[in-house]
């Protein structure tokens, strides 16, 4: 399946994160169409063969968005989601696509801006990633 | 006869709808009227049925034929009956040929009425070229000696052997145990009838034992047999006992003295005898007997103990093994089966665990004669057994460790067993394991319904595993009731493995002296599986019991008779005809090189290389394989009724038009050709394009047939026979292979692709493989170029032209000659 | 459309004889009634096509337990195969266990233009041969090691006891830079088309280096690189030798030694490398060639191994656990303090287990055959 | 001498392999190992 680059998907959770997005929406700030943002509770919930399945069709880089350390809405500590982080990327790594197609995002609540820079800068930085 | 123009009268056959089913008779009668030398052609509804022979033999007598070409089924099947047919209008048997139209053509060729038709066509022209160059043969009358050997002491040699002693044929019985009675003997009641077996088999083996005209060698074996139908040498072992059976009265005083103890054979181990012992109370010869093997009387410090208690004074230790020879005129092989050994089924723990025991030891357990007068107890601690199962099927219906097929006693043997058990004990718990139930016979169902109404249960499910609680020594069971889905364990005192029955472990020996072979099952095979079922293929030769398949008491008893009954045919009649198809031997062209000596299996060719007195024929060994003529360099061997001639003139006739549609088969009338025929009955379909040839051995077809066919342009040859260990003419079939490598070489210097020749051994019971086969080789052919055709033909006509001017090269025979 | 005619026939499953031994013996049937393999084929012979779907069918562990024991030797196992990739083609879907992540993985392999990095583990002290005539097919070691670390899972600790093996044997080999997984997973979960893009992408790799020899050490590898490449795309790979298979000689002859260990362990026969592929003596002569390492058998071994209690990445479930914690306890009956096994996966699934056990003890230590021999060349003797 | 190492070509599936026959023992039977055939042919030994 051909990759693009551009393709991003979003796992956000449902609260700091997805503020944030909506925040941006607002403000009516500006970010690439193709960027899929798919709500989830909490991180927790989003495991490594998610996100590996969003690469298999076809994603070019996956963001994790959740809330900063502290502030999960479920008082979780992010032991869970970060191991799985970890998980993914050192596949990730093996199978030549590069660690850094998945990128993890913390932001505090409705910080538009914030998620809009993080999002553009997570295209640019994947378009210098290996193919 | 030969002088007198060829006058042919050809019969085309309808068989009902068998051959006119799928091939136009009408058309193949007209296209024979057309061959050269045919004066008549006639369709028969079924010219085998008495108004198809009274038609032959009107046709013979009204158009004076000198010729007959029958066009129905197999040889195999009619051509002695028309032989004989033709013989009462006083033609000679041998000028009759069979084109073979419905094994090899209507029946393989079902569904393609218009090439079936063109072969068959084909086939009836191949015939009419043969009979053309058919001569009168003389079968030559054999003596027969009046006596008959039967191999091996079981309930059917016993039998067979009084019948034929009634009779008033002499007999030799060799059996290889120091008493006869067999399998049998050791049964403790037997099916459906529930009488005891050894009351009923004990006054036969007396009657063996008393008869005037039989001779009984025990603890013999038959060590060597030479010769053909009507006249065997024979040549027996008789191990010696050291004891005179004779003299000896059983009085059992040399088994008190002895001091060797050993397990007891007859007791399947369960208990002991000494190493003087005879096999069990009622042993025939009723004779005690040494085991030298464990005896201390040979060892330097003799202990003689049994000689000095002996009153009769008829132990002698120093007793040798007597080589015994005599003359039979037929021979029944009786030699009965082995039982399965279950060790392997590791899953059943046989070997692991006390309590599970086989059918067989089951039978010495329940036996009043057995190690425990009969009260049933379980091997570990010898308390009876409350709880008792047997498994079906032990090494039967598998291929994987045991035999494929079903050994035909094992159902109703445990039936029997579980009446037996329910005699002894009405309530003790039964369970058979079973996949089917096969109660065929007569009185058979009645048993099974007479099990069920005493309580035996009946559960639908082999077990897969057993296991042992090592404390209690009981079996705990795991099997699936098919019938429910449901996976039950059992906790059982014991359990009887009923152990299915296979081809004697040392049966290859005895086919390797007697020259037998074997069905794809292992047992020996018969001439024909519903119309000769006790016939050995090899003539003079006829089975009884277990050794030709598994089969229960009453089906031995009644082959024995059987087999008594056709041997008793020949030894009354005095004189057999012998083989006419012999060979011939032309001085003028022998140049006394020994080969054919070399090659002939039977010892028939005497020569003498160094006075050069050319090749000398012994006829009545001549078995009529045709490997000599195939040999011969200089064409100085003419076999008669398969002559150069007329395989050539088949070849031609099959080949007239267009050959490169064409694959020549060579078939042997003993193997191949039976395959064909199989193929034939079980209506396995090839395709059209095959043209065969029979010879009686694949051993016959010299190289100049092979290639006369490539050069008149066949694209593939098929060259077939019997699997090289059971040539029907010892090692003929030997020669072939050597010859095939020869044609590969020579096809290849002479640039043709030697794969065009193709090699296929094929025994009687592989027809599936033979259609096969048919089907890979037409596959070939199409493969074959039209260019590389004619240029075999070229190149292989050339050769021939200059073979013509120098004769056979020196370094040529010596090829030949190496072995 | 999906055509299994000639597939079926030659599983043999109309010869079956409707004994049940197979029911007997199946370690799914035991914990899980509703799994009947006798059933199965009875009720897939004869509904099969009328859009028929048998829920049960992707329970098989593909143990070949029930092979052992048939009379006519009915390929059950390839028959589920074959079902599965039926169901497969009319839309259902598996029930991926570990959230699908293996499967996903090997998707992803499958891809035209893939460069992996997955030799990043090598050690410098292993030694690789210039040439790629004999090549050791690594699987997907590297890729189970991260994904099951928390498991404390180690499969690449046997990758490099079985290469450091190989080197003291001075058997020259080679690694392929971007070997594919050997996909046999994709074909016993039925998806024989992604099994084939991986099979094929890994032929194209041998021939076009030219390799004529694979040594592999994962039992899962050597079968689909002995058997199933051959059988499915027609050709025939390089010659396919097992690791035990090129050392147990070596260490009969005495040509190679290995060093000493304490301890009692006892082996796990993976179904694929015993009742699958037959090899059971190499592994335990390699073992037996370990000074001072007692072996101890389990109730069921050899061609009676019970399974590690799963199979393919799906359908994991309570049977899968019962059957495992049935291995582990017969393990612990031996009182050996190892449980050896030379499959990655049998690794994988013991261990998960036995962390489910909530440290239930005695717990025994589960290691790789390759890793433990290899650890004994440190403690050389003599 | 008894023993000797032949190399055997089936020109049914044209499959090549070796095997040592016995001398002793007669003429065995050939049987193709990949197809079955019996029409395996003894290539004979290549002089330069």
């Amino acid at each position: 399946m051909s990759r693009t680059d551009t393709d991003i998907v979003v796992f956000t959770c449902n609260w700091d994160g997805l503020s944030c997005i909506e925040a941006a929406a607002q403000s009516r700030l500006n970010y690439p169409p193709s960027v899929k943002v798919i709500r989830v509770s909490c991180l927790s919930r989003v495991h490594s063969g998610l996100i590996l399945k969003a690469f298999e069709l076809g994603a070019g880089g996956v963001m994790l968005l959740g809330c900063e350390p502290g502030n999960c809405y479920y008082e979780k500590d992010d032991r869970f989601n970060v191991a799985e982080y970890e998980k993914t990327r050192g596949v990730l790594g093996l199978l030549g696509l590069g660690t850094d197609r998945l990128k993890l995002t913390r932001l505090p609540r409705c910080d538009g801006e914030g998620f809009v820079k993080r999002v553009t800068d997570f295209i640019a930085e994947i378009a210098q990633a290996p193919q | 006869m030969a002088e007198d123009e060829l006058r042919i009268g050809v019969f085309v056959c309808d068989c009902g709808l068998n051959i006119a089913g799928s091939v136009d008779t009408e058309e193949v009668r007209q296209s024979a009227e057309e061959l050269p030398g045919v004066v008549v052609a006639v369709r028969n509804r079924y010219t085998c049925a008495d108004p198809g022979q009274v038609e032959i033999k009107r046709h013979i007598s009204e158009h004076r034929l000198n010729r007959v070409v029958i066009a129905s089924c197999t040889p195999h099947l009619h051509e002695p009956t028309f032989r004989k047919c033709i013989a009462e209008v006083g033609l000679n048997p041998y000028l009759l040929e069979m084109a073979n139209i419905r094994e090899h053509c209507s029946w393989v060729h079902l569904y393609d009425r218009e090439s079936a038709t063109r072969k068959a066509k084909d086939i009836v022209k191949i015939a009419v070229a043969r009979a053309r160059l058919l001569q009168p043969q003389q079968e030559m009358e054999i003596p027969v000696t009046d006596a008959a050997l039967v191999i091996g002491g079981g309930v059917a040699g016993i039998q067979a052997a009084l019948d034929l002693a009634d009779a008033g044929h002499q007999v030799y019985l060799v059996e290889e145990k120091p008493s006869i009675g067999g399998i049998m003997a050791q049964l403790d009641k037997t099916f459906p009838t529930m009488d005891c077996s050894i009351c009923v088999l004990g006054p036969k083996m007396m009657d063996v034992g008393r008869h005037p005209r039989i001779k009984l060698f025990a603890y013999s074996s038959v060590e060597d047999v030479s010769g053909y139908v009507g006249n065997f040498k024979v040549r027996v072992r008789k191990k010696a006992r050291y004891v005179d059976e004779t003299l000896c009265t059983a009085c059992g005083k040399c088994a008190e003295a002895c001091p060797v103890v050993l397990p007891d054979e007859f007791q399947q181990g369960f208990s002991s005898r000494k190493a003087a012992y005879i096999d069990f109370p009622q042993a025939v010869p009723s004779a005690f007997l040494i085991d030298m093997e464990h005896c201390l009387g040979n060892k330097p410090v003799a202990c003689v103990k049994c000689v000095d208690a002996c009153e009769k004074k008829c132990i002698d230790l120093h007793m040798q093994d007597k080589l015994v020879e005599f003359e039979v005129g037929t021979i029944i092989v009786a030699t009965g089966m082995g039982v399965y050994d279950p060790t392997q089924l590791d899953e059943y723990g046989y070997t692991r665990f006390e309590n599970v025991i086989t059918s067989m030891e089951f039978e010495r357990l329940i036996c009043g004669g057995g190690p425990t007068e009969g009260h049933l107890v379980r091997p570990s601690d010898r308390k009876t057994p409350k709880r008792i199962g047997f498994i079906q099927c032990v090494g039967s219906r598998t291929e994987n460790r045991g035999h494929p097929y079903c050994s035909n006693v094992c159902c109703m043997n445990t039936v029997k067993d579980s009446l037996l058990i329910k005699e002894h004990d009405l309530d003790a718990e039964i369970l058979v394991f079973y996949m089917d139930i096969r109660a065929f016979g007569k009185g058979f169902e009645d048993l099974v319904r007479r099990s069920r109404e005493v309580g035996v249960r009946y559960i639908r499910g082999i077990p897969g595993e057993i296991r042992e609680d090592p404390a209690t020594k009981n079996l705990l069971v795991r099997v699936e009731n098919t019938t429910t889905a449901r996976v039950e364990e059992y906790e059982l005192d014991m359990v009887i493995l009923s152990v299915g029955l296979e081809p004697k472990a040392d049966l290859k020996r005895l086919i390797g002296v007697l020259n037998l072979s074997q069905t794809s099952d292992g047992f020996l095979m018969e001439a024909h599986p519903k119309l000769r079922p006790v016939d050995a293929p090899t003539p003079g030769i006829f089975f009884a019991g277990c050794v030709e398949a598994p089969k229960d008491i009453k089906d031995s008893v009644t082959q024995a008779g059987a087999a008594a009954a056709r041997s008793s045919i020949l030894l009354n009649a005095g004189v057999i005809k012998g083989e006419a198809i012999k060979a011939i031997i032309d001085l003028d062209k022998c140049t006394s090189c020994g080969v054919c000596a070399r090659v002939c299996p039977y010892g028939a060719i005497k020569v003498d290389v160094k006075a050069k007195s050319g090749a000398k024929l012994i006829a009545a060994a001549c078995a009529g394989c045709g490997a000599c003529a195939a040999e011969c360099r200089f064409g100085a061997i003419t076999m008669q009724h398969f002559s150069d001639a007329q395989v050539l003139a088949q070849i031609d006739a099959a080949l007239e038009t267009d050959p490169e549609q064409k694959i020549i088969t060579f078939l042997c009338n003993w193997c191949s050709y039976a395959a064909s025929d199989l193929a034939g009955v079980s209506r396995m379909q090839f395709p059209p394009n095959n043209r065969f040839i029979r010879t009686m051995c694949s051993g016959r077809v010299d190289e100049s047939f092979i290639l006369h066919a490539f050069e008149r342009g066949a694209p593939v040859v098929l060259l077939s026979g019997c699997h090289l260990s059971d040539c029907h003419y010892i090692s003929a079939n030997h020669w072939t292979m050597r010859r095939a490598d020869r044609l590969w070489d020579k096809l290849e210097k002479l640039g043709i692709r030697p794969e065009r020749l193709q090699l296929e051994w094929i025994s009687a019971a592989e027809g599936p493989r033979f259609a096969q086969i048919m089907r890979e080789i037409e596959e070939m052919r199409q493969k074959v170029t039209p260019q590389e055709i004619a240029r075999a033909r070229k190149v292989l006509a050339e050769q021939r032209l200059k073979a013509k001017k120098e004769p056979a090269a020196e370094d040529e025979l010596g090829d030949t000659a190496r072995v | 459309m999906f055509n299994g005619k000639q597939e079926i026939k030659d599983t043999r499953i109309h010869l079956c004889l409707d004994c049940g031994k197979c029911t007997v013996v199946c370690p799914v049937a035991k914990y899980k009634p509703e799994f009947n393999p006798r059933l199965i084929v009875q009720r897939n012979t004869e509904q099969r096509g009328l859009n028929f779907q048998d829920e049960t069918i992707w329970s098989c562990l593909n143990c070949y337990m029930c092979l052992e024991r048939c009379n006519y030797r009915v390929e059950f196992p390839e028959f589920i195969r074959i079902l599965r990739t039926e169901a497969l083609s009319k839309g259902t879907q598996a029930k991926c266990s570990h959230g699908g992540v293996l499967q996903s993985m090997m998707h992803l392999m499958t891809g035209g233009n893939l460069c992996q990095e997955r030799l990043g583990w090598l050690p410098p002290d292993i030694k690789l041969s210039a040439k790629y005539d004999t090549i050791f097919f690594v699987g997907c070691a590297p890729y189970l090691d991260v994904i099951f670390r928390d498991l404390g899972v180690n499969t690449l600790e046997g990758v490099k006891g079985a290469l450091r093996l190989l080197n003291r044997a001075k058997i020259p080999f080679n690694l392929l830079a971007n070997e594919r997984c050997c996909g046999r997973d994709l074909l016993l979960q039925g998806d024989k088309e992604g099994f084939m893009a991986l099979a094929q992408a890994n032929m194209d790799e041998f021939n076009r280096l030219g390799v004529k020899k694979i040594i592999t050490s994962c039992p899962e590898c050597y079968y689909s690189l002995k058997i199933d490449y051959p059988k499915v795309l027609g050709s025939t790979v390089a010659e396919v030798v097992y690791w035990t298979d090129v050392i147990a000689p070596l260490l009969q002859s005495g040509e190679l030694h290995i060093g000493k260990l304490k301890g009692k362990a006892t082996y796990q026969d993976p179904c694929t490398l015993g009742r699958g592929l037959r090899i059971f003596d190499s592994p335990r002569q390699v073992l037996d060639a370990v000074d001072g390492l007692e072996l101890v058998e389990m109730e069921q071994s050899r061609e009676k191994a019970l399974c590690c209690g799963a199979s393919s990445w799906v359908h994991c479930g309570a049977a899968n656990r019962q059957i495992q914690d049935e291995r582990l306890t017969q393990a612990e009956a031996t009182g050996a303090g190892i449980l050896v096994t030379s499959c990655p996966k049998c690794q994988i699934h013991l261990k998960c287990a036995q962390r489910s056990r909530n440290g239930r003890m005695p717990e025994i230590d589960i290691q790789d055959l390759t890793g433990l021999v290899a650890r004994s060349l440190d403690q050389e003797v003599g | 001498m008894n023993k000797m190492e032949e190399q055997l070509k089936c020109l049914h599936c044209g499959f090549e392999y070796s095997a040592t026959t016995d001398n002793k023992k007669g003429p065995q039977e050939r049987v193709c190992p990949r197809c079955k055939s019996n029409s395996v042919r003894r290539l004979p030994d290549k002089k330069e």
